[in-house]
C-alpha cells in the first residue's frame, strides 16, 4: 500500500461558485481513508507554487478518492487547472481519524468544513444532527445530500438566504438547551467556530472533537511547521502537529 | 554496465553515495521511513538538537513564497537525551550514517552539546548549527561574526573525537571567508548554505505573516545563490564540503558536486516529494551511466 | 471617492505616485514608449551610466532560475554623454521625474560621473550603484566594503546638489549597518536591494551557464529577502528609503511601502510585463480606495 | 494597435513528435507581422517559469496567429499546456524582418528554423529554393506544403530517413557551384549551420541574411540580455540586440 502515489484526475469540476470537486483514481493500490484524515495534492508542474495543499478527504467513491475544496490562493487555482486524465502526485492518506461515535452525534459544519465530516456522515447514515453554516445558500455545498445522510440537519446562513439566518454555533446552543441531549460533537470550521463549538460542548458536558487547520509544509511530520498549542501535565503547553497527532484534537486538549 | 561507485568520503565518514537530508526537513527519520527504504541514503541528519528541548516558535511557522519558502520553527526539538533514547535506536537499525544537528545559546551549551552526542552509539558525525544568536554575549549571530564563530568552533572541536562538520550561514559578506575560519579553528568539513532570511507581510493585515516576523527561506528560490556560495567555498578551502539549497532533483545535486561539493543534502524537495532523497540518488546513478562516467568522484569540482 | 493621494517626497524630489523603474530592467525609458504613457510614473530610473561607454559582458548573459534571472550584463551602456545628447531630449518630453544611475571603476570616476550628470537638464536625482568594485583597490566591491563604501559616497556627495540615492548591495552582512554609512556619508536616501550574486551551472557541459560564470539574481524569488532587507533598512536611518526586489504587482509594492519604503522600484517585473510598472500604479489606487485610505503615505511604515 | 495584448487558444495540437503547433486569436486589434518578426509568448501562469518566451511568426491564418515550437525545456513544456480556450499573454510583432527579396532567393532551414521562413516562402510564392535540413523525416515538419510554396525544395537529414542523408549546408554548397545562380540566401536554424552558410554565401559571393537566436528575458531592447557581436568600424566589435535590431541581420554584419 503507497501513501505517496500518483493519481488520475477523473473530474474537476465546479460544485458551486468558486467550490471545485476533484476526483482522483489512484493508479496504484492505495490505502483505505477514514473519515478526517486528508490527503496532500501536488499544487502544480512547477516550482511555483511549491508546496503540496492539505484537504480532506471527502468521499470515498467507486474506488476514486474525491476532494472538494474551495478555490482561494495560488495552489488552489493551480489544482483547479488540472484537466481530467491529467496524472498528478499525491500523498496520504494522512493523520489521525474522527473516533467512531458509537450512538447518534452532532456534526458541526462550517463552510467547506463539511469536506471533512461527509464521510463521517455517510458512514454512519441516520445517526448525526447536522449543524452546517456557510456565507450564503450557494457557499453552503451539497446540503441536501448531506441532511439525507443526518437523522436531522439544519442550515445556517449569514445573510439568511437558506435555513435560519446567523450563526452555526447559536443554533447548535440552542439545539443543546431545548432537547438537552447528551451525544458527542464533531466539528469541523474556521478557527472562531471550533473555539465556540469547544466552549458549547464543554459547558454542557459534552465531549468534542475538532478537526483543525494549520499552515502545512510536509503534512507527514517532519518539518514542525503546523503546530497548535495543546494542554501538557509537564510544562506550560506542548506544541503538536496537526498532521500527525492531529487534525482532528479532543477539544479539551486544545489551548485555545 | 557496471554500477558506477557513489561512495564518497568526508572527513573520514565513508558515505555509500553523498546524498544526504538537510536538518529540520527530515524529522528523527522515521517520518520518512513509510516512504522509501532509510538504506538507500548515504547520510541522515537529524532535525537541530540542544542540550534540553525547546518548544519553539508560535505559529504561523511557515508561509510559501516563489519557488520558495520561509520558515521560523524556532528549533524546536526533543532535546538530545529524548533523541537519544527514543529515536536513536530507530535509526540504529540502517546501515544509513547519522549526523547529529545541533546548537546551543552559548559556547558553552555548544561544547557540553557535542559531548553528549558523541557518547551516543549510533551517531557518526556532528553538524554544528552556527546560525543561532548568542545568548551570553549581546545576541550576535554565532555564525556571522568571526571572533564569535571562531571561538565557538574552536572549545566544541575540543569537546568531540567524531567528524565534526559546521554549517555556514549564508547571511554574510564573504561565506568562503567564513568556511577558512571553520577550517582553521578545528572543522572537519563545512556544510552550505542554511537559510536566508526574509520576510513576507501580509499587507491588509499590515503585519508579517510569520509571528516570528522574519523566518528562512529555503527552496529552489535560494538555489542560484546556494551553488555560487559553494562554489565560493571550496574555493576558499581544503576540507570537504557538503552543499545545499533547493535541491529538488539529481541535476540539481549535480550543479553543487560540480562546483565541489563532495557530498549533497537534500532539504524543502522532502516536503514536496518524500522520496526526493532517493530519487536523486537514483537520477546520480542515471547520470554517471548515461555520461560513462563510472566514479562520482571523477565529477567533483569539475567545473571549467 | 475622491481619488487618493499617492503623490511621495523623496528628499525634496516630489514624485507624483511611489512607483518607479528599477535600473536596467527599463532601459532609457523609450523602449517602453509603445507599450503604455511614460507619464503613468512617479519615476523612470535608467540603465546604469558611465563616464564612457561599455561594451559589456559576452553570452550568454541571463539565464532564468526558479521563479528568478540571473543576469551578468556588465554594465554596458553608452556613456554619460551620449545619454545626455541622445536619450535626455526624449525623457524630457514627460512629467515624470528622471533618475540617472551611474557607477565608475575609481572614486574619481563616480564623483566625475555625478558632476557630468548634474549638469544636464532633465535629471532630477541620481541613484549611485555601488555593487561593483574598485579597480584602483584591489578590486573591492565598493558597496559591501564599510571604509571604501564611506569614501566614495562621500567624495560623490560634494560632487552634485541633486539629491543623491545610493543602491544597497544585498551580498552583505547587515545591510542595516551599510545603510548607515550611506546616509552619514551624505546619501539623501537609499534604495535597497540590489540583485544578489548566483551561478548556474549546465552540468553536461560542466560549465557556469553564463559567460561571466556568477550573474545577480532578481524577481520574485528574492522577494522576501528584499522585503526583509528593506525592513532592516529603514530602520537603521532616517532617510527615506526607495525598496525593490520581485515586485510584480502592488500587493508586492505594498509589502515594500509597508516595511517603511517611501518609494518602490519596478524591475524583472517589465520584462514579462511590459506596462508592470503602471499597472502597479493602478493597483496602488485600487487598494486604497479598498481600504478607505486618501493618502498613501498613511500606508507607509505602518507594519505592525 | 496594441503589441502588448491578450489572444485566445484556437488549437494547440502536435505538429510531429514533440513539435506543437498553437494559434491564437488575439482579443484585440493587433498589427500585422512581416517574415522573420517574432513574439513573446507567456509561458505560464505562475512565477516559474518565469519570463516569456521567443517564437518567430510561423503563419498568419484567417486574423490568427500561428507559432511551430519545439517542446524542450521548462517554458515550452508549460506553453505545450495551454488549452484551447485560454487566455495568455503576448508580446509582438517584434524584431526587424527579412527584408523582401526582389526575385528568386535561397531559403536555408535547419530544423524548427523553418518557422521562422515559412510565411517568407508564402508570401513570395514560387520563388525559394528550399534547403531543409533536420535529424530525420519525423523532425522534416511541413516540408511538403513547403515545398509546394517554393520553386524547387530540396530535404537532407541526418539520418538518411528522408532527402540526401547529411548536412543541408553540403547539399547547398553543391547546389550553388552547380547551378551557380545569383540569388539572396535567407537563413535561420542552429548557429554552427548559420555559420556554415554564411561562409558559403561569402565565398560565392551572395548576399546573406541570417536570423539569429539568444537567452531572451525582455524581447523589447530594454535588458541587453540578447547582444550579439557585430562588426564595427569606430570599435573592436558591438553588440547589438538581437530583439530589436534584429533577429534578421544582414550575415556580413555579424562577427561569427
Ligand atoms: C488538514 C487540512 C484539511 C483541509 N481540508 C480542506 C478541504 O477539504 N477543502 C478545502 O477547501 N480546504 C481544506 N483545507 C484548507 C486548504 O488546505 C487551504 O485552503 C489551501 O491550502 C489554500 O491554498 P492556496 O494556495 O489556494 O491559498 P493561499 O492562501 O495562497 O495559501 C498560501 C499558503 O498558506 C497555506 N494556507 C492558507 N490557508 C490555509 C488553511 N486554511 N489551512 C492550511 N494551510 C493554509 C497554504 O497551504 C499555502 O502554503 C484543509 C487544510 C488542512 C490543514
Ligand atoms: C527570435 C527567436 C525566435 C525563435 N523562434 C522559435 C520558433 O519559431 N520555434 C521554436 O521552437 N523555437 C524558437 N526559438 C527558440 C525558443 O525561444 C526556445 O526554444 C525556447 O525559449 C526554449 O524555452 P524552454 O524554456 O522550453 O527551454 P529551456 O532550455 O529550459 O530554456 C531555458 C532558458 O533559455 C532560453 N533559451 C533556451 N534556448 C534558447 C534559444 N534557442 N533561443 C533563445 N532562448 C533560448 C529560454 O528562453 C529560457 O530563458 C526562437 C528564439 C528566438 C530568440
Ligand atoms: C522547516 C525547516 C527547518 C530547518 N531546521 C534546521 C535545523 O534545525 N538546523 C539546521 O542546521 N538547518 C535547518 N534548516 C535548514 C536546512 O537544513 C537547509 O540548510 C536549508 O533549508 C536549505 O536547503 P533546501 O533549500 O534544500 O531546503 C531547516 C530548513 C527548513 C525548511
Ligand atoms: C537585466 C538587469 C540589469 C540591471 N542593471 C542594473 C544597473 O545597471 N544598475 C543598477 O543599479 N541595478 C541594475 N539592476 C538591478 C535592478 O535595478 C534591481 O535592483 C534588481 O533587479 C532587483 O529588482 P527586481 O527583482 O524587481 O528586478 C539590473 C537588473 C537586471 C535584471
Ligand atoms: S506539516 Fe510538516 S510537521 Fe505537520
Ligand atoms: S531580450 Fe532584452 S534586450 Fe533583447
Amino acid at each position: 500500500m503507497r501513501r505517496h502515489f500518483k493519481a488520475k484526475v477523473i473530474d474537476n469540476n465546479f460544485a458551486a461558485e468558486s467550490f471545485k470537486l476533484i476526483t482522483l483514481s489512484p493508479a496504484s493500490e492505495v490505502s483505505v481513508p477514514l473519515p478526517g484524515q486528508f490527503y496532500m495534492l501536488e499544487s502544480g508542474r512547477s516550482t511555483d507554487p511549491l508546496l503540496k495543499r492539505p484537504f480532506s478527504i471527502f468521499r470515498l467513491n467507486d474506488g476514486c478518492l474525491q476532494f472538494l475544496y474551495r478555490v482561494r490562493g495560488k495552489g488552489t487555482t493551480s489544482i483547479a487547472g488540472f484537466n481530467r486524465g491529467d496524472f498528478i502526485n499525491v500523498v496520504g492518506p494522512l493523520g489521525k481519524a474522527y473516533p467512531d461515535p458509537e450512538g447518534p452525534f452532532i456534526a458541526v459544519a462550517g463552510g467547506v468544513g463539511i469536506a471533512s465530516l461527509y464521510s463521517l456522515l455517510e458512514k454512519k447514515r441516520g445517526k448525526a444532527m447536522l449543524f452546517y453554516g456557510a456565507r450564503n445558500v450557494r457557499e453552503l455545498i451539497c446540503f441536501e445530500e448531506a441532511s439525507k445522510l443526518s437523522a436531522k440537519a439544519f442550515s445556517t446562513t449569514d445573510d439568511g438566504s437558506s435555513g435560519v439566518k446567523g450563526l452555526v454555533t447559536d443554533k447548535l446552543s440552542e439545539f443543546i438547551k431545548n432537547e438537552g441531549r447528551s451525544m458527542p460533537v464533531y466539528a469541523c470550521g474556521p478557527h472562531p467556530m471550533l473555539k465556540k463549538v469547544a466552549e458549547i460542548a464543554k459547558h454542557n458536558n459534552l465531549k468534542c472533537y475538532v478537526s483543525l487547520e494549520e499552515h502545512m509544509a510536509c503534512g507527514i511530520g517532519a518539518c514542525l511547521g503546523c503546530v497548535v498549542k495543546s494542554k501538557s501535565s509537564a510544562v506550560e503547553y506542548e506544541y503538536k502537529r496537526v498532521c500527525k497527532e492531529g487534525p482532528v484534537f479532543d477539544a479539551d486538549e486544545v489551548l485555545w | 554496465m557496471i554500477a558506477p561507485n557513489l561512495a564518497v568520503d568526508i572527513a573520514g565518514l565513508k558515505l555509500k553515495n553523498p546524498v544526504m537530508t538537510a536538518s529540520g526537513t527530515f524529522g528523527y527519520g522515521e517520518e520518512y521511513a513509510d516512504y522509501f527504504d532509510l538504506n538507500a541514503l548515504g547520510a541522515i541528519v537529524v532535525k537541530g538538537l540542544s542540550i534540553t528541548p525547546r518548544t519553539g516558535n508560535p505559529t504561523p511557522r511557515i508561509v510559501e513564497t516563489p519557488s520558495g519558502m520561509l520558515n521560523a520553527i524556532g528549533l524546536q526539538n526533543i532535546g538530545v537525551r529524548t533523541f537519544i533514547d527514543e529515536k536513536l535506536p530507530f535509526l540504529r537499525q540502517f546501515d544509513t550514517k547519522v549526523i547529529a544537528n545541533f546548537f546551543g545559546d552559548s559556547i558553552e551549551e555548544y561544547a557540553e552539546c557535542a559531548r553528549m552526542l558523541s557518547d551516543a552509539e549510533g551517531v557518526h558525525a556532528l553538524e554544528m548549527n552556527i546560525s543561532c544568536p548568542n545568548k551570553q554575549e549581546g545576541w550576535i549571530v554565532f555564525g556571522t561574526d568571526p571572533m564569535t564563530m571562531d571561538k565557538v568552533i574552536s572549545v566544541t572541536r575540543k569537546s568531540t573525537a567524531l567528524p565534526l562538520i559546521v554549517k555556514l550561514s549564508p547571511n554574510v559578506k564573504d561565506i568562503g571567508q567564513m568556511a577558512k575560519i571553520a577550517e582553521n579553528a578545528g572543522a572537519d568539513a563545512v556544510s552550505a548554505i542554511n537559510t536566508i532570511t526574509g520576510m513576507v507581510i501580509d499587507v491588509r493585515k499590515r503585519m508579517p505573516v510569520l509571528a516570528n516576523k522574519t523566518g528562512g527561506l529555503s527552496g529552489p528560490a535560494i538555489r542560484p545563490v546556494a551553488v555560487r556560495m559553494v562554489w565560493e567555498v571550496c574555493r576558499a578551502v581544503k576540507i570537504p564540503v557538503i552543499g545545499m539549497g533547493g535541491i529538488m532533483n539529481a541535476e540539481d545535486a549535480l550543479q553543487f558536486l560540480i562546483a565541489g561539493a563532495r557530498a549533497v543534502a537534500v532539504g524543502t524537495a522532502n516536503f514536496i516529494n518524500p522520496s526526493a532523497a532517493a530519487d536523486v540518488v537514483e537520477g546520480l546513478k542515471l547520470f554517471l551511466q548515461d555520461e560513462g562516467v563510472s566514479d562520482i568522484n571523477e565529477i567533483i569540482g569539475t567545473l571549467r
